[in-house]
């Protein structure tokens, strides 16, 4: 991003939002400029790229997400994402966007019925988002999990037009790229670790980028990701 | 006084002496509700009245030491004007009712005791000790809690990057569950009795979760004496915790720190807002006027001594000047949290509790904070010999050595605990530098470069056979595992596990062990700020065993020379440091093997063990070290494993010296450690052991994908990996 | 305005992976139960609504299932009105 | 042998705070509904089991209840047959 101004990058925070300083944290680190958004205000102060981060917004209490998709930020979020603008879910964020229908699919308990924090591996299976942009197809990256309901799954309907338009942006994987069961850490259909709209502007994933951009504290694997985003938010919103 | 009181007081858990000092207090006697008030401040829990008169006798002060016991949580300067809060509390006894519900409620308690010293929790830690996986009673308390602890310190935020898990058949029927917490704070922000100046005037905001029926415990037989019977069934002893709530009281109890807007702050744990308000106004050296009306009851019908005891999780006590009070009530409003003004500081020392306009309590505050019994109960070492049976050392042992290190390996107490700390979110807040499996936790203070060490450790097996041993050897190792990630120890923090101290044999164990923990901190300069006591631990007379719980806090100025705790590269120098006696006494060896808990614990040299701390530190600094590791549980073979699964490196060394194979591989002696060193660093590894006067023997190098002991082991290290890591999971019927 | 008692039950649609009624009838077997099929949890939700009348009572209940209390992505639910005690 | 169908409910019992149906209780308000009171979550379990007869799996079912399904310190359960479809 060097010389030109950085691109502004808003992350929400919900009550129960855990993540939203670490997302901030790793805008900063990458180049961007990190602006904290609130869920109860309508205003995303002219952000270039949303975060819905990780956490337990409402406690998570009746179904992850459920509740914050209704927050008053929702609004302008929603509005935003049919621009084009650029919308990254993590985790729990992910989680909203299912619940609030921008994302296909929903997220139910892993099938081990625990949570899990772990480094896992996962294959890009398209550059075609906001967050794969830097990316090649075929490509693994290494980041955290640390969820307790990150079980993507979808009506089978539903997951043939997920598969058929390509909407599979990550899948949990081994080191070299295989997709298969020992690599799935908690049941998610098809391996399936992110997705997003067929614009390619919202992209939703379990894993943690945000914990991976700094090597002292982790794996790096999310530093491409950011990149790309900010390489996306710094073009503006098309429209 | 009539008879009937007289049972209700004994029924409440107060002797008949206890009374006549309520009495002669208030120059009168009680009624049901101060007399209720009374019970649980004069509790075990809360008074400490059997521990305390000994944990006086610990040392307490210190160049760094901030805050140190008698307030929520100690407190030491790390430098930069950065103060680091930190306390461990247990939960032992909910948690064995209701494993998940009351691990998670432990949780948030010790969370809250952080915040109200105006720190952000940074870290969790929870030790832990169970009876054995092979019942199913401890196959749902261990899932339970473990599943517990996750689900609070997950969904409020604070990573849990360590602790300890250890199984003994005494703690089948009295799991014990301790959770240790750090947080970090502006020294300046540090809400301490001396630095606010809290007011005649001054009111108390109870803000956070509604009041409700739970937690109120023994005083519940209060109930049958004011209530219609039946109405028992309506006292659930257990509580839910709502980390959710817990989540904005932290964020909007650190906003109101923050902002200047409080004279003072304190978390509602045992004995709910009697306690909170009587603490508080005492601290401030005022009464105060409470007014339960103004309560907000999540049940209908509540009477005052179920609202004064109730012990409703998630709520928190402020003392806010009355010009300050719109600013709080806007920043929990921000947060959806409901404020309440319950009362006021009022001059002089009474507490004067109000309910639909009439006085239903006054009492002295501080008769119910400072005053309560203390007790010098009297301790007498068991007539049995603890040191039954042969000791294990002289035990002539003939079987496959390769078959003993693998039962060794896989024993639940050395066995890989991924199982359980993959349950816990190690990462959130984004300073985690080392978690669970590295000797010591690391978590970076942010925007600088210290790093904070953080272990928990008990060695009860050890303190079994010799409390005060054993309390030497937990402290010894928890700064030892600080020591050799490079961090210098600091100050500590304890739990006090033990039985039913009305038993000679039980105060024994715990005088022994308190001085053990004194004369270990002395050698060590590492004060105690502070701890948690945790009786009765006990049933059908069979106690647990003595476990005193060592929280050690250890300082790295620069966490960038961290030293990791597994070989990270072949071609790498294997040194032990420290000596190998012959020393199988209490050793995992000897349980796991020969099914003997027996012998003397190893000897343990506080200037040696200090020696080597300062040894490793200094090495650190220098940047000689690859890797440190502890040898602890299973010896020196088992630190070799450890070293090598961790890494991924394996190794071929050979064991000089005249011990027995099966001693020089397991035998438990304190003050060593395994370092790897690059081959152009040995010289100086030799010359800084000279100097701190510590024994360094060069083993061997790592390499390759076998772990080699010459003419003793040889296996390769993904077969090790795989049994170290499975054992649990298989112990629990998942493979 | 009148007190009105529902309940609703949130069920996974058939034909979804239900991790907890698998986890429920794998359990059971150990405990001497080898007899039991078809396990799915769901969520029972019991709430208290103010109305002038039944009907639009249970309008408003049907409301809150379809935007909040279940995800009709993969979650059916049911509306019962409990009689009052 | 013949097949019966149970559903089973669990809900915590009275007095203990109920995290999950206070989030819901304060999420209605802001979507319209301030009228919803003493909201309760709690699980409900359908499942199906092979028995000599009705009385036979009724009782089996509420050991079920008992030993698996709820945790008798913190929850109460209710048993209710579906009637065969
Ligand atoms: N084992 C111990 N060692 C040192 N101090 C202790 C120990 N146990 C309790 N204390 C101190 O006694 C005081 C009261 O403890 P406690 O009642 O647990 O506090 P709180 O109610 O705030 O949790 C605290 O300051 C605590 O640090
Ligand atoms: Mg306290």
């Amino acid at each position: 991003m060097s010389g030109a101004v950085p691109p502004r990058v808003g992350v929400v925070t919900f009550p129960g939002s855990l993540d939203d300083r670490d997302a901030l944290r790793a805008v900063e680190q990458m180049g961007g400029e990190a602006v904290p958004l609130w869920h109860a205000d309508r205003d995303l102060r002219a952000v270039d790229a949303v975060i819905l981060p990780g956490g337990f917004s409402y406690g998570d209490y009746l179904r992850c997400g459920a509740i914050a998709r209704f927050a008053p930020v929702m609004e302008p979020v929603v509005a935003f994402a049919e621009r084009g603008g650029p919308v990254l879910g993590i985790c729990n964020g992910f989680q909203i966007l299912c619940e609030a229908g921008l994302l296909p699919g929903a997220m139910i308990r892993n099938r081990s019925l625990r949570f899990v924090c772990r480094d896992v591996w996962l294959r890009v299976e398209t550059a075609q988002s906001c967050l794969t942009g830097d990316l090649t197809p075929g490509e693994t990256i290494e980041i955290p999990i640390k969820h307790g309901e990150g079980q993507w799954i979808a009506t089978a309907e539903q997951l043939g037009d997920v598969e058929a338009q390509g909407l599979v942006v990550f899948r949990y994987a081994s080191r070299t790229g295989i997709v298969d069961d020992v690599s799935n850490p908690n049941g998610a259909t098809n391996n399936v670790a992110g997705i997003r709209n067929p614009a390619g502007n919202v992209v939703g994933l379990m894993p943690h980028p945000e914990h991976a951009v700094d090597p002292d504290v982790g794996p790096t694997g999310g530093q491409p990701l950011f990149a790309s985003l900010l390489h996306v938010a710094m073009a503006g919103v098309t429209g | 006084m009539s008879s009937e009181e007289l049972a209700l007081h004994r029924q409440l858990g107060l002797t008949d002496g206890e009374l006549a000092q309520i009495e002669a207090t208030l120059g009168r006697g009680p009624n049901g509700t101060e007399l209720a008030m009374y019970s649980v401040m004069w509790s075990e829990h809360c008074s400490y009245k059997s521990s305390k008169i000994h944990l006086r006798t610990l040392p307490t002060a210190g160049p760094a030491v901030l805050v140190g016991p008698g307030q929520d949580a100690g407190a030491v300067d790390v430098g930069d004007g950065i103060a680091v809060v930190f306390k461990i509390e247990s939960h032992s006894h909910p948690s064995a009712i209701e494993p998940y519900q009351g691990a998670a409620t432990g949780v948030g308690g010790i969370v809250r005791d952080i915040v109200s010293m105006g720190a952000r929790p940074v870290a969790l830690l929870d030790p832990l000790l169970f009876g054995p996986l092979a019942e199913e009673r401890n196959r749902w308390l261990f899932a339970g809690v473990i599943a517990g602890i996750g689900g609070y310190g997950n969904c409020i935020g604070v990573p849990t990057v360590g602790g300890e898990i250890r199984f003994a058949d005494a703690h089948t029927a009295d799991p014990t569950v301790n959770v240790m917490c750090v947080g970090i704070a502006d020294a300046a922000d540090l809400i301490t009795a001396q630095s606010r100046t809290a007011q005649a005037g001054s009111l108390m905001v109870l803000y956070g979760a509604t009041t409700g029926r739970d937690g109120i415990g023994g005083v519940s037989v209060l109930a049958s004496a004011t209530l219609e019977d039946g109405a028992e069934g309506s006292r659930p002893s257990v509580q839910i915790g709502d980390p959710f709530a817990e989540k904005l009281l932290i964020e909007a109890s650190l906003e109101l720190v923050a902002g200047g807007s409080l004279e003072g702050l304190q978390d509602l744990g045992g004995a709910g807002i009697t306690c909170a308000v009587s603490e508080s106004a005492t601290r401030a050296g005022m009464g105060a006027s409470l007014d339960l009306d103004a309560v907000p009851l999540r049940e209908p019908g509540m009477v005052p001594f179920e609202i004064l005891t109730s012990e409703s999780q998630e709520r928190m006590l402020a003392i806010v000047h009355p010009s300050k009070l719109d600013e709080v009530r806007s920043v929990c409003g921000r947060w959806g949290l409901t404020t309440a003004v319950i009362g006021e500081l009022t001059p002089g020392g009474t507490l004067t509790v109000r309910s639909g306009g009439a006085v239903v309590a006054e009492v002295a505050a501080s008769s119910l904070a400072d005053e309560g019994p203390v007790y010098d109960r009297p301790a007498e070492p068991p007539t049995r010999s603890v040191v039954s049976g042969e000791d294990p050392t002289f035990v002539p042992f003939e079987k496959d050595l390769t078959e003993a290190v693998l039962t060794v390996l896989t024993a639940p107490n050395v066995a890989s605990k991924r199982w359980a700390f993959e349950q816990y979110d190690r990462v959130v807040q984004g300073n985690t530098i080392a978690g669970p499996d590295s000797d010591a936790a690391i978590v970076r203070v942010a925007g600088t470069l210290k790093g904070l060490a953080v272990s928990t450790d008990s060695k009860s097996r050890f303190g079994r056979l010799d409390p005060f041993l054993g309390a030497v050897h937990a402290v010894a190792e928890s700064a030892r595992n600080v020591a050799v990630t490079g961090a210098t120890p600091i100050a500590i923090t304890n739990c006090l596990n033990f039985g039913n101290p009305e038993r000679p044999e039980v105060m024994w164990e715990l005088t022994e062990s308190i001085r053990g923990i004194r004369d270990a901190c002395l050698a060590f300069e590492t004060p105690v700020t502070g701890g948690n006591v945790s009786l009765y631990n006990e049933s059908g007379g069979s106690a647990i065993w003595p476990t005193p719980v060592i929280g050690m806090l250890g300082l790295l100025e620069d966490y960038r020379l961290r030293v990791p705790s597994s070989f990270p590269r072949p071609g790498l120098a294997i040194y032990l440091v420290g000596e190998t006696f012959a020393e199988l006494g209490g050793s995992e060896f000897a349980e796991a093997v020969l099914g003997v808990v027996a012998g003397k614990p190893p000897a343990l040299d506080l200037s040696r063990e200090r020696g080597l701390h300062r040894f490793l530190i200094a090495a650190a600094g220098g940047a000689v070290l690859a890797s440190a590791h502890d040898c602890g549980d299973g010896g020196l073979v088992i630190a070799l494993l450890e070293a090598a699964i961790g890494g991924g490196h394996g190794f071929a060394v050979a064991l000089a010296g005249d011990l027995p194979s099966h001693v020089a591989l397991f035998s438990e002696s304190a003050s060593r450690a395994v370092v790897s060193v690059d081959p152009g660093d040995e010289e100086a590894l030799v010359r800084l052991a000279a100097e701190h006067g510590v024994p360094v023997a060069r083993l061997g190098e790592t390499g390759g994908p076998r772990a080699l002991v010459e003419g003793l082991v040889d296996v390769p290290v993904d077969e090790l990996r795989d049994a170290w890591e499975t054992a649990i999971p298989r112990l629990l019927g998942e493979t | 305005m009148t007190t009105f008692t529902f309940e609703v039950l949130v069920t996974l649609k058939d034909g979804l992976s239900d991790p907890q009624g698998k986890a429920v009838e794998s359990a059971l077997p150990s405990l001497g139960w080898t007899n039991v099929r078809h396990v799915r949890v769901g969520k029972h939700i019991e709430l208290e609504v103010e109305a002038h009348d039944e009907a639009s009572a249970l309008e408003q209940v049907r409301g809150m299932a379809v935007r909040l209390l279940s995800n009709p992505v993969i979650e059916d639910y049911q509306v019962l009105e409990v009689a009052p005690k």
